[in-house]
């Protein structure tokens, strides 16, 4: 590093964990410095615009030599110039950059989530302790066998990123974690085993219609659409309903998706209720997550005949 | 080999149904769109044009009941799924509105195919490595209506050949 | 047309106008359709999914010919096949896509504006009655004496494009018009004649200090700035400003954009008033539109000392 010519400047190592110790030489040809031809060449130090001190000495050929230790390097970005005297004035000849941080921090916390309306499956994942230093983050998947590929890159600094349909293999377990490296060294996060459709992201049902069911029974028939895009998938299906005045929402569990409707009874006469329906692929291994609870529908059970 | 009691074998055969309704789902409605757009729907009308095209059809005899051999017939399947795939080039020609359920139809088509060879290979099973690029040629129409025709076929076949590999797979889980 | 083999289509024109005729004829090559070797060949057509009529005669060398006249067509778009009877079912054995519209609409309205953060020419229009068939619309633009080039060409059937700096000629007259083209002919809007820097739309000024005049005068001083980008334009700026209670806002016009700072008499002594500005360039034409007005500014005068 550093000009060739009249001065060179070297440091080692230029990237360096925060705190650790830093040497740098800086080499002065005098023949080639125009206007130091005469005189005692004095070599002096600034880091950014602080002066620091190194020894000088003679060195090889007839050049002057200084050497410099910073114990402590504590800046996480610094430029270390090599200066010589002139004319009374401190010239800058000479310059190398020192940067200094930690190995990047493993990753954290990884999570994926597949969006049914293109496919992509875009995860999350805590980046942990800044390292200071300029670190590549990449997502990294393979499904069984395969090569490992990279998914997707998170753009200026986010931690999330969404790897495209083209590179995901669905219906089969795929590993997916993160890998973050950079001059002091690579991390990387625990390997998530997932079949992206069970991270699906299931949009809610919609209840289409809700009607008592005649002769003063007090039940009520439902009927249901599963979200677009769904249509091929077994469903398992939860329902809640509730009076205003009930604390509790009544729970029905265990309803089949693809049924599309269902009865259900012990109604109150002339009573209204909201119902409530979400579902999640039953398929699925516990990581399925349900899908919101569907907008709220209304409905006020008839009333009950006067007996006799 | 007994294979109904594997657990990882019903999970393999649970996705892999759902993934073949996906794809039959998909196919449905490029059906659709070739119906509406191209005003193509009833194969009864179209059977002498057919005598003159020359559609690519996939055999599945080994995944019939009578004579269902689990081995060839998931390589009848994979292979089918090779055809079809190619073929679908044709459909994208057709229909550049529709490239991109084109192209998730292949996508989903190349990783049903992968899905089973693992399987075949997780069983012991041969099973053939393709090569990723499909070199087999694009058939050629001599006309446009011949091309529209063909596409038409290509999906009705294709629909057909999904329909028997599903049983497949759903007898498959019964065994 | 249609297939050369069994059976040939052929429909003139392929595009009409909304409501005109269309003429079209099916050639049957008996020998070359499979399957068609015995018995009579009926020919029949269907428009889309409609059985229509045509009429049947002996062509040349064997065939079988069948014409058909649509006398008002009126559909946008429609597909006619050409089939035969064939085992008691009517075969599809040829077809032909027919479209009808009108020729392009005339573009009305053409203005545009120049944004001075990109100088892109940012041109918008009406695009009148909707022609039915693929109609490609471009902006045209041409430097006096300058070969036409495209400026630009709306996406999507939007009436809006942008014409980008390099195809601009800044301080000096351009024509700019739009032309759209379909089957049926091309319709051309009027010609604006402008330059681009007459049309620039100017980021309003900043008010930065209002000050009340010492020694009890009814007197302010104003300071702004103009908008980033316009400090070589010579600027012709007004003034607004009114107190609370004021029904109507004081207009002072006629101010030098460049002189950064005015002072203004005649105001109430302990009264908030709130200012706004605006500029545009002074040698544009009346073309040139105003800056928005500034953020409001509040400001209020000192009280008057006691008298003696």
């Amino acid at each position: 590093g550093g000009t060739l010519g009249c001065a060179s400047v070297a440091v080692s190592p230029r990237v360096v964990p925060l705190g650790s110790a830093v040497t740098a030489s800086c080499t002065i040809q005098r023949e080639l410095c125009h206007g130091l031809e005469q005189g005692k060449v004095r070599i002096s130090w600034m880091l950014d615009n602080k002066l620091v001190a190194g020894s000088q000495h003679q060195g090889p050929g007839g050049t002057e030599v200084s050497n410099l230790t910073l114990p402590r390097f504590n800046l996480t970005q610094a430029r270390l110039f090599c200066c010589v005297e002139w004319n009374g004035t401190k010239q800058r000849v000479g310059v190398a950059e020192i940067r200094a941080g930690y190995p990047p921090a493993k990753p954290l916390n990884l999570s994926c989530v597949l969006n049914l309306s293109d496919y992509g499956l875009t995860c999350r994942w805590e980046q942990g302790t800044n390292s200071h230093l300029p670190t590549s983050v990449v997502l990294k998947c393979t499904g069984s066998g395969a090569q490992a590929v990279t998914g997707c890159t998170p753009r200026g600094g986010h931690s999330h990123c969404t790897v495209p349909r083209q590179l995901l293999q669905l219906y089969r377990q795929m590993e997916i974690w993160v890998s973050a490296t950079n001059a002091l060294g690579t991390a990387e996060s625990e390997r998530l085993c997932i079949d992206p459709m069970d991270v699906a992201k299931l949009d809610p049902p919609t209840l289409q219609s809700i009607q008592s069911i005649p002769f003063q029974t007090d039940c009520i028939a439902l009927a249901w659409d599963v979200a677009w895009g769904t249509e091929h998938m077994e469903l398992q299906c939860e329902l809640r309903y509730r009076a205003p005045e009930d604390s509790a929402w009544a729970l029905v569990t265990g309803i089949i998706g693809q049924a599309g409707s269902a009865q259900r009874c012990g109604f109150l006469f002339g009573t209204q209720y909201c119902f409530q329906m979400r579902c999640r692929r039953s398929s699925a291994t516990a990581l399925a997550s349900w899908s919101e609870w569907s907008p709220v529908r209304n409905y006020t059970t008839h009333e009950k005949a006067p007996a006799g | 080999t007994e294979l109904s009691g594997d657990q990882d074998f019903q999970l393999f055969l649970q996705r892999n149904l759902e993934f073949t309704r996906k794809i039959r789902g998909d196919v449905a409605a490029l059906q659709r769109v070739v119906c509406d757009t191209l005003q193509l729907c009833k194969e009864d009308e179209l059977l002498l044009v057919r005598q003159e095209l020359d559609i690519a059809q996939a055999p599945l005899e080994q995944c019939h009941r009578r004579t269902f051999q689990a081995e060839t017939c998931f390589s009848q399947i994979r292979a089918g799924l090779r055809i079809y795939g190619g073929s679908l080039a044709t459909i994208q020609a057709l229909l550049p509105g529709h490239a991109g359920l084109v192209e998730t139809l292949q996508l989903d088509m190349a990783n049903l195919s992968s899905n089973i060879q693992q399987q075949m290979e997780d069983l012991g099973l041969a099973t053939v490595t393709y090569p990723p690029e499909n070199q087999d040629p694009v058939p050629t129409f001599s006309s446009h209506f011949h091309h529209q025709v063909g596409g038409f076929f290509i999906l009705a076949n294709f629909q057909r050949f999904l329909e028997t590999a599903y049983r497949a797979l759903r007898h498959l889980t019964s065994l």
